[in-house]
């Protein structure tokens, strides 16, 4: 038997003892997801047993290297992977740690860095926030205002961020700032981190057109960031910073792909609108239902195909900007044939039988797809440029 | 000949509705009371004053104490209330109620209520709907003789102003299939008659509807508004009407979201260069400027055709309110994208207009509807 | 009786007794136009006749000064051309001479040039074709290469201009030559006129993809042009050709207008799917041909809306830009339509019971709409500038 | 799970197929065969050097003197000859008549045409439609037992390489309605019998079909391509079958038309920068090259589930062929627009795809037909 074989039976015998009952059913929401940090609550006491395990184990981030999580190679955290999907597990942390600061101190350093933050992260002990966007700047990174005064061991930083995810649950962000005013532009700016209880750090959350989000505006008032919590290089937080959207663009390029187990759009026409001999009753529509789910379906291979061409080495690298911008077009399309599907009752926002409005408010938040982690202008720009050639 | 031009009265009354909307029932107004979660969804002062500005009469008969300006006068107020999102009963009263009325009303009912109406002091809604999506021919509400009057039964929803209606225009079913033309008969129901139950709610623009449930409801013969088994052509022409002054409405929707996403374009900076710079931009809003210029040929060629009883009215009806949907759509969708992270915010008002549009989209009909009805119009 | 109305019961007499009979009937197609000039060989003694007895009266260009032409007022003009329409009357000639050079020599002079060309334009003795695009310039008629040397009373003009519709069949042409090198490209152009007998001159048809044109490729070399045959001043050429683009985008912005007792797309549509049950048998085809109608509808409306807005005096100047692209676009969708109804039948080229494929090359044709006169993206371009104030 | 990535044997088959048609069937040669006005349409020297590449036997088993390379295989060398415009009997004989056989002919049926068909020495030709518009369950053409075997009557249109086959494979109503998918039958019909007239006609790609008459043609009982009145499954397998190659050819067409469009707006300067620099153009050739992307994950999708017999083939290859007509209209109709004036010459080779991609977009069925079917498969 090999050693991945022998990994693959012991994993399964841990999870199986491990892993709670409550733990193997399906996410029915944003409630069921666990953020981990020093303000969480847990929702059940199977969700913090679960948390507390895994985490143990360092495999809340299993291909971390050992000293900081899980130390497992690129074959074993598959194999977990597997047998955590075989058994339903429910992730055990949902992370901006696991998913982005952790990875990128962990590629760009320095070491001390490594020790102080990894481990919190692993444990779901730190919640971490972004501190990217300001206002007036959009997909204009390089505009950055907020400004970072060299203090000798310390820096002074005053500004504004917004759509920080979560800002008023995280207990640090990663904040980018303006630590050279004299440098053009994409230069002399750094990635610095601190703790959101710092004095000068205050939140307020944004109210979406859906209505109510996990996002807000961060108030940066003279707030006093330590010199040694600078990821990487001073000045060099662009090249961080581009890493770091790289990765979001990946994680935002799932949308337009069909949750297992969801029902399809021409499923829920067939219940919105009812079938005459066999065809959807509104003769429209069902084309638009019909080449909208064509298209997702291709939409759905090619990210399958992108997987595979990965896995053959033979990405193309920038096919990240094309899924980016198809996924979330796709999406915002589902949204309005969903509205259109179900007329009046689309309409609802408050009131009768309970309805909350959901399928207003997810249509209305499908809107922000195209805008966030990169505009679908700024998605097609890449695509001329680095794909095809043109500029 | 259509009216593709304003006459110097129709101007006048334009530029007249939209001094009057801009200053009493702006945008931040509508806000004002969605977040005040107002239980009517539209302001009694204001509607008093539109009343005061003859609003309210305008297709009304003068006989009746209206001002009978026609179809294309109304529909300019109706562009301006779109540019500002102005609630108020100017669409379920003054314009479908009134239209019913006048087109199918006895003597005795117009002498009744239109007087009213036109004074702002009896409010109307048309239940028509009993499926999410419009689809006015399926009628199961049944309404049975029962030797003095009529039984009514059934349910309809998505009744807009019926929270607030003194007189209950319903569609029944008095005899045929419950897809078929024939044998739908309109009603004149007081919401107050017992068996009538009336539930509220509130919808994405911020407005109200009401589903409205008739439960063993007795009416008298003489609240037949029509003529009995022959609705559906009454019917036809009251929502050909409502889909032209809907169209009209979207048609301000998407020309104030096009103004307003020009004004964000040329004055923000992005990159060292303002957004409107960028030549993707520049076009994409070209094509959405040529848009809405075919759509404001139909909204008036359908408003002009009604004032003049001409054959193609329904069809260009049906024009103007398919085009109006997709148009707006485009306009607010547009909007939004290009407004960027805070057009996404409930602070920025773009986001409003995309609400308000999609909701008068589907109010009797989307542009699939009005395409399958044009094709039908045209015989295939 | 007021003039007018002399005016109108004397002209419908002259017409009733000049226009012959068969010249009142529908023109069956390109080979029924009468283009004139010396080469033309008339189709039939009537088209002959007619021709002479209106170019007599100077009625081919009756809005013309009287020394030149008809001499007819604004509201004359309109009551010929309503009694023309009232008989059917068909034009006695088709001319650019009419249409583009002679407008402009009369705005532009100098006199001397009204009175060399335009009597024998309104007498269709001499027919005229437009030197304008180059190969390699494109939509970018400041990048005009070909060049004017001076030589004292007289020009030495050498290059190469495409697109000259019938320039094989011309006696003239008017071209834009650049008399000034050193100058700014706008500048240092000028628009001169010469006789295609001259030496040096040759010309060559272009076959398009929907197969034989009337556009050529004309080469200059070594043309000798007088130099008292510029249009308006030497190096000014650059605004009488922005004012003859503007003509010749006026005339194509009719593409989408149906002509009348045309079949519309819906019963070309029914004739060639077929109905059931009252209904387009092909349903997706269906909501397609009901929204290309609505369009196009929306379109002759909007069109018509321009003209009584120009009547009122209210017209916005640059909508001929947004008709030029709208139509021609709706035109190339129109015939993307019909290819898609006629299925097979639409594929045919040549053969089958005489059927020359008239549908596949009508549908090639209209691709040139949106190039010629003025790209659709030039015309976008003049949207977003001139009208909505971006860039 | 389909393959969506090439194994190393396919790309090795794609680039060979590449090679050999670049280099001995480039457009050049089309345009040859054009204005030469070649009878066949298509050159029968290039034909015989496919055969010797193997490529007509991709799809027959290796019993019958074929390489049973796979479908996946096969539409490697139609994507390839769609970026070349080859002309040949691939489609017809080696795709679809191969497929026909294969898939429902008898032992006896195989064993003589199989082995020539590999060797390209007999060419097919399927007779199905009847109407303009690609409609296979509408077959008015009929077949009456005469006791010893069939006659047929009826008319069929737009027969690719009717004009050349040596055996037509035609459907035929031997019982039910003219619309109805049971009685449906297939014959092997010998062009050479009495009664069948081919009337050939040149198509708009330059290449030639035939409408093929059948006036009282009499074939034995020995004719009919698997079982009487069940002929409708063995269509769709067949016609599924071959709209996945047509979708495959359809995407070499909409990458070429792409490749010379981005070459051309990367050199032609106008207003003294590349056409490419301008962000409009920029963000069009982003759409396209996207819709092409996920052309291709849907045709290879088609492809494998072919190879595999998954249980959603069927609707994979409407996918695929619904999404190849819409994206290679887009990409030609773009292609032309952006070379300008250049691009409605016929000097240009642009316009060919233009003109290759509309007839191939009809054949068998458009996006509307296979958004239609689609929708069917899905139940609703």
């Amino acid at each position: 038997m090999s050693d991945l074989e022998t990994f693959r039976r012991e994993t399964r015998a841990w999870l199986e003892a491990n892993c709670p009952a409550s733990m193997r059913t399906p996410m029915t929401g944003d409630d069921d997801v666990c953020w981990g940090g020093r303000k969480w609550t847990f929702k059940s006491t199977d969700q913090r047993l679960w948390l507390e395990r895994m985490a143990e184990r360092g495999w809340t981030a299993p291909d971390w290297p050992a000293e900081y999580g899980g130390g497992l190679g690129k074959d074993e955290t598959r194999v977990l992977r597997e047998e955590m999907d075989r058994i339903r597990a429910r992730p055990p942390l949902h992370s901006f740690g696991i998913w982005m600061i952790g990875p990128a101190i962990l590629r760009f350093g320095p070491e001390h860095l490594r020790r102080q933050h990894l481990p919190p992260i692993v444990r779901g002990e730190i919640r971490w926030c972004q501190g990217y966007s300001e206002p007036g700047a959009g997909s204009d990174l390089a505009g950055l205002q907020t400004r970072a005064e060299d203090r000798g061991d310390h820096f002074i930083v005053n500004g504004q961020k917004i759509w920080t995810s979560h800002a008023d649950r995280a207990d640090w962000m990663f904040c980018l700032v303006r630590t050279n005013p004299d440098a053009k532009k994409q230069a002399g700016i750094s990635l610095v981190l601190f703790d959101m209880n710092t004095p000068g750090v205050s939140t307020r959350p944004i109210t979406l057109i859906s209505g109510s989000s996990p996002f807000c505006e961060t108030f940066l008032d003279n707030v006093r960031v330590e010199k040694d919590q600078v990821v990487g290089e001073v000045d060099q937080g662009w090249t961080i910073a581009k890493y770091l959207l790289t990765h979001e663009r990946e994680m935002i390029g799932g949308f337009g792909r069909t949750a297992a187990g969801a029902r399809t759009v021409g499923e829920q026409a067939v219940e919105a609108v009812g079938l005459e001999d066999g065809r959807l009753a509104d003769e429209l529509l069902r084309g638009e239902v019909a080449r909208w789910e064509m298209d997702a379906r291709a939409f759905e291979l090619t990210a399958e195909r992108a997987r595979a061409e990965a896995r053959a080495g033979q990405g193309v690298g920038n096919s990240s900007a094309m899924l980016k911008y198809y996924g979330t077009e796709l999406n915002k399309r589902r949204h309005e044939l969903l509205m259109a599907l179900n007329g009046s009752d689309g309409l609802l926002w408050q009131g009768k039988d309970g309805h909350d409005g959901a399928l207003a408010r997810q249509w209305l938040r499908s809107k922000g797809n195209s805008i966030e982690g990169g505009t679908s202008e700024i998605q097609l720009n890449i695509i001329a440029r680095n794909i095809l050639g043109l500029g | 000949m259509a009216t593709l031009v304003l006459t110097e009265e129709q101007q006048m009354l334009k530029d007249s509705a939209r001094g009057f909307l801009q200053e009493n029932a702006p945008v931040s107004a509508m806000r004002r009371l969605r977040d005040e979660g107002d239980p009517d969804g539209f302001s009694r002062a204001t509607w008093a004053a539109m009343v005061e500005q003859g609003f309210a009469g305008t297709l009304i008969p003068e006989a009746h104490g209206g001002f009978d300006f026609g179809h294309v006068g109304m529909g300019q107020i109706q562009e301006e209330a779109g540019r500002t999102l102005t609630a108020s009963p100017l669409l379920a009263t003054a314009i479908v109620g009134a239209c019913a009325l006048v087109h199918a009303g006895t003597e005795a009912q117009q002498q009744e209520l239109l007087a009213p109406m036109a004074a702002g002091e009896l409010l109307t809604a048309l239940a028509v709907d009993e499926r999410p999506r419009h689809r006015p021919e399926l009628v199961h509400t049944r309404a049975e003789y029962n030797g003095a009057g009529y039984t009514i039964n059934g349910c309809k929803s998505f009744v807009i102003d019926g929270h607030v209606a003194d007189r209950l225009i319903v569609t029944t079913r008095t005899s045929g299939e419950c897809r078929g033309r024939d044998g739908i008969t309109l009603f004149l129901v007081e919401p107050g008659l017992p068996g009538v139950e009336i539930v509220p709610m509130v919808t994405v623009d911020s407005r109200r509807a009401a589903e409205v449930r008739f439960n063993d409801v007795e009416v008298p013969a003489g609240a037949v508004l029509g003529h009995v088994d022959e609705g559906a052509d009454v019917l036809d022409r009251v929502l050909a009407v409502a889909n032209a002054h809907l169209a009209a409405e979207l048609l301000g929707i998407a020309r104030e979201a096009m103004d307003r996403t020009l004004q964000y374009l040329r004055e923000r900076r992005q990159f060292g260069v303002t957004l409107g710079s960028f030549q993707a931009l520049q076009h994409r809003m070209a094509q959405l400027f040529s848009e809405i210029e075919l759509l404001q040929s139909a909204v008036l060629a359908a408003l002009s055709a009604l004032d003049e009883d001409d054959a193609e009215a329904e069809a260009l009806c049906s024009v103007a309110k398919a085009r109006a949907c997709t148009v707006a759509e485009l306009a607010t969708n547009e909007g939004v994208q290009l407004h960027g992270g805070m057009g996404m915010t409930d602070e920025f008002d773009i986001g409003l207009f995309l609400k308000r549009a999609r909701a008068a989209q589907q109010t009797y009909g989307d542009d699939r509807h009005h395409a399958d009805r044009f094709a039908r119009l045209r015989g295939y």
